[in-house]
């Protein structure tokens, strides 16, 4: 019920102004974007479509932001496992 | 055994029992292919029809007619819209016949043609369609000998409804059947899943979903051919993927054989498109039809052949190993994950998308 | 970026699975509510739990409209689907939900005309090409779905259109949070925040979570990369002695919300002052109805009702479940008399249901799911090829 | 030759020629078995699927499966109502094809079959219609033993489609086909005919018309099987006289023999009720179908030893001699009135009975 | 007796047969018209022709109401079948009769909700069935039929039904006879009166055809051997110089004709100044529209029309068979582009027009099926067995 | 469409005025006698049925009429022929 799906904004509709061409993964559907009324939006942003409305502009820096943090895990989880194996306590 | 797991085995249990049909009235889910479906089927239809022929799980039967093994299938079309991207009901009813009866190992010889026609029905779309089935009667080298046609008032249909039914000839020495996975064997499919489902989806215009997708619909017996014809005695299971898709087909097998099925999620094909199309509307690809790929269980041992056998032809370039079988646990389909998990694939419930073939 | 394949890889799920693990305290039980069905959903369809510790315990909340739909309701609106001329159209997760006197399915096959629609915009439209019948829209959902209610009433509004209403059942998140916080019978370490509700309304309305409750939250994101994450950061406030909410989603959720969406809902909606739940009871000011401007709108004045409360039936233990309670497993009717197919319970129903989800994905114990999973393959299975996407 | 026998040859002539569809959309006509459902056959049906087996004015066709001869058919069946007096679309779906093999001279051994249910059936009615089908099959010695199940939006059907095909064995040195009459030889009825569609009418009950009438469906193969046991050379054509009634086989076997069929009206053996039905409604007899009749042209010489043969059988009691073949006017079917003249029995035009099968 | 299968008999008939051969003077040829269709259809279906010496030409008549009906009028009668919650109600012989833009039948299968009745009264209880529709009755025929349609609109407005209308084509056979008669191009020695008609008008409405126009008429039945009987009593009075009406069918008409059905045609009907007749063109007095105290059931009132004339198409030459000038086959489309599958000609239609009578029964020069009809038998057939009736 | 077909009143409704049963050949159906309310009608009359109204009561007398006729006619064959093969004009 709450499924959300991302998608990029490819279009904004000429003839109405609530409406725009979204496409996920090569596949497209008009979407309302009334929800969004206070946003600037333009070809290349992604939104969140639920139930035909963009509900949310999607950002990619806070998106990226998340997989740092996980990058940051990574690098500390590497780093320990580097430590270990480097590690001389023979 | 933990008391969750003896919940578990209680419910397993359950669902092993004879079906019942609950419900007073048929619903669109009787027709879906999932479980409703399987529960009409045996608790109506076998139940009356009970003959040691009559096997539901199998795509045919497997007669002995005076000496000639033969296989027999039947199916009814009633896809909506009649016309897609791909195809048509047309070719669809001659394709999925044909397919059912390569699934059984034979070789489809002759058809039988029945349309159910609505009042008004353009004269013109009829023989788009009948035009249609002689092309895929070609193609897939077999004759429609024998048919009938009956108008019902405006209304009372879809404007056509095409029933086939297929005799083939088993000419190799194979026993297929969905019984006959066992542990150690291989799961390959022969393409990308879900075209055919999505196609009709989106030919159906009611979401305002645009995206260049074409029914996967085609004759298998090519395909099938080569394959038994390179590994006669290797291959146990062959079930092309219609309604109800390839979780469900496995599902009828990993019941038949007593077995499990584990799947690796990120080896199964699928379009980006598919996928997009799956993701706008809440669906899961593994249940969306395929009307021109098939799942074959095939020997362990002999999977790189089976599966460079099927890369070679056309129909099956695409074709990819997508998971294997496990002694345990019996009866069910089990999905790697990509992201690391495992969780089950269920057989389907409801009718996500009705009237696809 | 697609916002999706980023948040559901194995190789960061597998690094974070080993951190979730070190911030663990050997021995201590975390019991973590995700608040969302679409969350429950994400976590059995993609087997999270695999990546769990056994110290990590989720437990799943109230958070799926369909599960909380009481069955006087349904009995409402297929008493309305059967009035002449109606159309009455549904999100599909409706269709299996029982009432009283059955669901939508076994109505429509009795000879209702009830149609499934992706959007209430779909609605409107069959309420357009249909000018002699009169078409309802079955409102479901939380503060994600009613703004897009609301918008389709302001357009219907806007056009002039007399043949549309909307049957209202638009429930509240915070209310249900609350009594599931102030209900004796559970005991939570912290929330998983739904991501798409807070979409609209924000983050900042779950302060009250943290500072009266005193129990840490984290709105998440959908994809299991983002689940996996909001436990880590859940466990370390617990770690470190904090208790905020905090923000996991911030790609999709403004801390202060979408005010177009709130002023919306504010404009056609209005609060009412209690409204029954589906095994949790009266909640008030947990639900919205429309507002009387738009009464035209209202399938409740349009329509005569009958209203009657039904009882939840006997053997069913959805408010355990939605209370976080009950495992689904525990319910004494779970995949015997209750399944998907034929559901006893609403949670049984929708994919976001906490049992139907259990049901459908993860209907084999933990135990036995993790022994098969590490059984060896006999044949070697590559992902798939370049050219194509694999399923995942 | 006279001015209008000049342009009687003329019309001959064009009526043999290829037909043409001329209407742009499908009305009821083409599904009552006449002109319209012949037309539409030729001009679409077999313009399309054109090959030496598909045989149109047959009731199936026969085949040769790796040496087995074998006749194979079809029909879908729409009948409203579902259940009516003597019957339902189950049996009838079954006799149905099951006599259609047996016209082709098989011995009918295994049949298939495809259900279009539509949402909202009773599970009720449709265990009615299973019991009956599974009943009649086994009257008729016959295993179902392959089938498929559709479900259509409410709207989109009238409750239930059923669509059979039927394998046959042809364990009998003989050749029957329409083409095979031949001057000198005599036609036969196997009992009083018009009682399915007169029933039909009747439990539709749109005429406020009451009549002990039930329908004739029944097995032909154990009747069908003596004749050809006592005469096999002698038999030239069999066929059942369904859609279109006496009359429609007879033009048939007229214009595939290329002779004249010749019928005595008092010969012609109908029970005072259909009589009475046919009155009220202003319907010929002779056009309305029976599903337990058939009509056989067999050797002159031989014509007293065929009836007495189908009279020994239950179902035969009251079948007569009828009429003749003559060499002219070929491809027309004449009757001999019992008020003393001659007139032209044509084939159907338009759709006095829809959806009786 | 069943006043049916007496009328039928062979033995009878040929007895009859030599007596009316005796009658006719040789050489000398009498043609005699029969006005009724039902006639046509009886001489054909029985074979009758055979019966009759080569003296004696039976030419048919303009008495099939389908037959005469104009082009504009099918059109009409399609227009109303067009609009919104009309169903339109005919009998079948109606359906296939070509109009300016297709039949019924046409009509149907694109769309239109048009349905056969064999009643009036089955009309109105469709109308009843369906409050929310509006049921119009296709109303044709002569005098005999009319009665039928004027007792079904005074019980629907005896009822108050107010879904029901008539579209009222009832034409009368008095005016048709007369244009017949004014024709110049016919040489006709009598007529074979049409019984139904005759029992609601009687037989003295056509004594002016004896009085003023010198041609014999014998009201006649409409089995078989009724015609030959009347055929034999027109020989008769012409070959005792006689001219008068005659009613061989006595049994069922009586000779003023049935006041009920003439008064309640008076109450629910009134003549129009003039009609189109197919082929015929326009004749005064020759048709009945409703009545204005019945206007509320009349369709030309309760619709708009666009009562187009059309124009017959340029190969129809029915006017000339209705007229008895031109016998079927003379037409030169008969039988190649105007069958009864695909007629031009509304003859071609109903099985009483004379085309249709012709094409279906009688395509097959006599000369050619006497001759098949002294081919000796190869096997002998006897009457069907004790028990059953046979088909005769 | 001016077809009539004669049949027997079996029955003359209780629950309507104008309704009766007649039967053809075994066959059944109520039709409606409004058109004869003139006549005296009672089970074992015959009336000619069209479109679902009886149109005239049928006189078996006047039939028989016709049928005498014919017979006569048949007669003065007959004794035409018998005269014909007993007259001697050797
Ligand atoms: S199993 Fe069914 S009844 Fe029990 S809690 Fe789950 S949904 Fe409710
Ligand atoms: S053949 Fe056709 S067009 Fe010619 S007169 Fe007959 S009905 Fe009219
Ligand atoms: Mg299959
Ligand atoms: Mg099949
Ligand atoms: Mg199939
Ligand atoms: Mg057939
Ligand atoms: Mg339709
Ligand atoms: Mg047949
Ligand atoms: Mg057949
Ligand atoms: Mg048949
Ligand atoms: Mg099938
Ligand atoms: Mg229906």
């Amino acid at each position: 019920m709450c499924l959300g799906i991302p998608g990029e904004l490819v279009e904004l509709a000429q003839d109405h102004e609530d409406l725009a061409l979204v496409e996920v993964s090569g596949v497209r559907r008009r979407i309302n974007v009334g929800l969004l009324a206070d946003e600037e939006l333009a070809p290349g942003d992604w939104v969140l479509v639920h139930v035909g409305f963009a509900l949310s502009k999607i950002s990619e820096q806070e998106a990226q932001a998340v997989l740092d943090y996980l990058e940051g895990l990574g690098q500390a989880y590497t780093d320990e496992l580097d430590a270990l194996s480097t590690s001389d306590i023979s | 055994m933990s008391r969750e797991q003896q919940v578990l085995d209680r419910i397993e249990r359950q669902r092993r029992r004879r079906p019942v049909v609950r419900e007073e009235r048929i619903t669109l889910a009787h027709g879906a292919g999932g479980q409703a479906t399987h529960t009409l089927i045996e608790a109506v239809f076998l139940e009356a029809f009970r003959n040691p022929l009559l096997a539901p799980l199998d795509d045919g039967a497997l007669l002995d007619l005076a000496g000639a093994r033969t296989a027999f299938t039947t199916d009814s079309f009633v896809v909506s819209p009649l016309f897609f991207p791909g195809g048509d009901i047309g070719d669809l009813a001659v394709n999925g016949t044909v397919n059912d009866l390569a699934m059984c190992g034979a070789r489809p010889v002759h058809l039988s043609a029945g349309f159910i026609l609505e009042e008004g029905f353009p004269v013109a779309d009829l023989r788009r369609i009948t035009a249609s089935m002689a092309a895929a009667a070609r193609a897939a080298e077999v004759t429609i000998v024998t048919g009938d046609t009956k108008v019902v008032e405006r209304g009372k249909a879809d404007g056509c409804y095409v029933t086939t039914a297929g005799v083939g000839l088993v000419e190799r020495p194979v026993t297929l059947s969905a019984a006959g996975a066992r542990p150690g064997d291989a799961v390959i499919v022969s393409g990308p899943i879900g075209a055919h489902g999505a196609a009709i989806m989106l030919a159906r215009d009611d979401f305002g979903i645009e995206a260049p997708i074409t029914s996967d619909t085609a004759p298998l017996h090519g395909i099938v051919d080569a394959l038994l014809e390179a590994l006669p005695e290797h291959v146990r299971t062959l079930r092309d993927a219609t309604r109800g898709g390839v979780a469900t087909v496995l599902n009828e097998v990993a019941r038949a054989s007593e077995a499990a099925v584990v799947l690796h999620e990120d080896a199964i094909p699928v379009t980006p498109e598919v996928t997009g199309v799956c993701e706008l509307l809440g669906l899961d690809p593994l249940y969306v039809a395929c009307e021109g790929r098939f799942v074959a269980v095939v020997d362990g041992e002999h999977a790189d052949k089976a599966l460079s056998t099927i890369r070679s032809h056309p129909l099956g370039a695409d074709a990819a190993l997508i998971g294997t079988v496990a002694p345990s646990p019996a009866g069910l389909v089990l999905l790697r994950t990509a992201f690391g998990g495992t969780r089950v694939v269920d057989v389907l419930v409801g009718d996500p998308l009705p009237r696809i073939c | 970026m697609r916002f999706v394949d980023e948040y559901r890889d194995a190789g960061r799920a597998r690094v974070l699975a080993a951190e979730i693990a070190a911030r663990c305290r050997p021995g201590r039980k975390y019991t973590f509510m995700e608040v969302c069905g679409g969350h429950t959903h994400t976590i059995y369809k993609h087997g999270l739990e695999d990546h769990l510790p056994a110290e990590v315990n989720l437990v799943h909340g109230p958070g799926c409209p369909v599960c909380v739909i009481p069955m006087g309701r349904v009995d409402d609106a297929i008493h309305i689907a059967g009035q002449p001329g109606v159309i009455m159209t549904s999100f599909g997760d409706m269709m299996r939900v029982p009432g009283g006197t059955g669901s939508f399915l076994d109505a429509k096959a009795a000879g209702a005309d009830i149609r499934m629609v992706y959007s209430p915009l779909d609605a409107l439209k069959i309420a357009r090409a249909n000018p002699d019948r009169r078409v309802v829209f079955m409102a479901i959902g939380f503060e994600t779905t009613a703004p897009s209610t609301a918008m389709t009433v302001l357009r219907a509004a806007d056009e002039g259109v007399t043949n549309f209403s909307v049957f209202c059942n638009h429930v509240m998140i915070i209310p249900a949070i609350k009594a599931i916080l102030d209900s004796p019978d559970l005991r939570l370490d912290g929330f998983i925040g739904p991501g798409h509700v807070s979409a609209v309304i924000g983050c900042q309305p779950y302060e009250f979570i943290a500072h009266d409750y005193g129990k840490p939250m984290v709105v998440a994101g959908f994809e299991p990369l983002d689940i996996l994450t909001s436990v880590h950061m859940l466990l370390g406030q617990l770690a470190e002695g904090r208790c905020q909410v905090e923000n996991q989603y911030a790609r999709v959720v403004p801390w202060h919300g979408n005010r177009v969406a709130l002023s919306a809902i504010g404009r056609v909606m209005r609060l009412r002052a209690h409204f029954e739940w589906r095994g949790l009871g009266f909640i008030a000011h947990s639900a919205l109805a429309m507002a009387d401007e738009y009464a035209a709108f209202d399938a409740e004045r349009v329509f005569d009702l009958p209203g009657v409360r039904v009882a939840d039936p006997r053997a069913c233990q959805c408010g355990e479940v939605l209370k976080g309670v009950l495992k689904p497993w525990e319910c004494k009717v779970f995949g015997t008399a209750c399944t998907p197919e034929t559901p006893i319970g609403t949670c049984m129903v929708s994919s976001e249901g906490a049992c139907a989800a259990y049901y459908n994905f993860g209907r084999f114990s933990r135990e036995r799911i993790r022994a098969a999973a590490r059984e060896p393959l006999p044949v070697e299975i590559q992902a798939s090829r370049p050219g194509e996407t694999s399923l995942a």
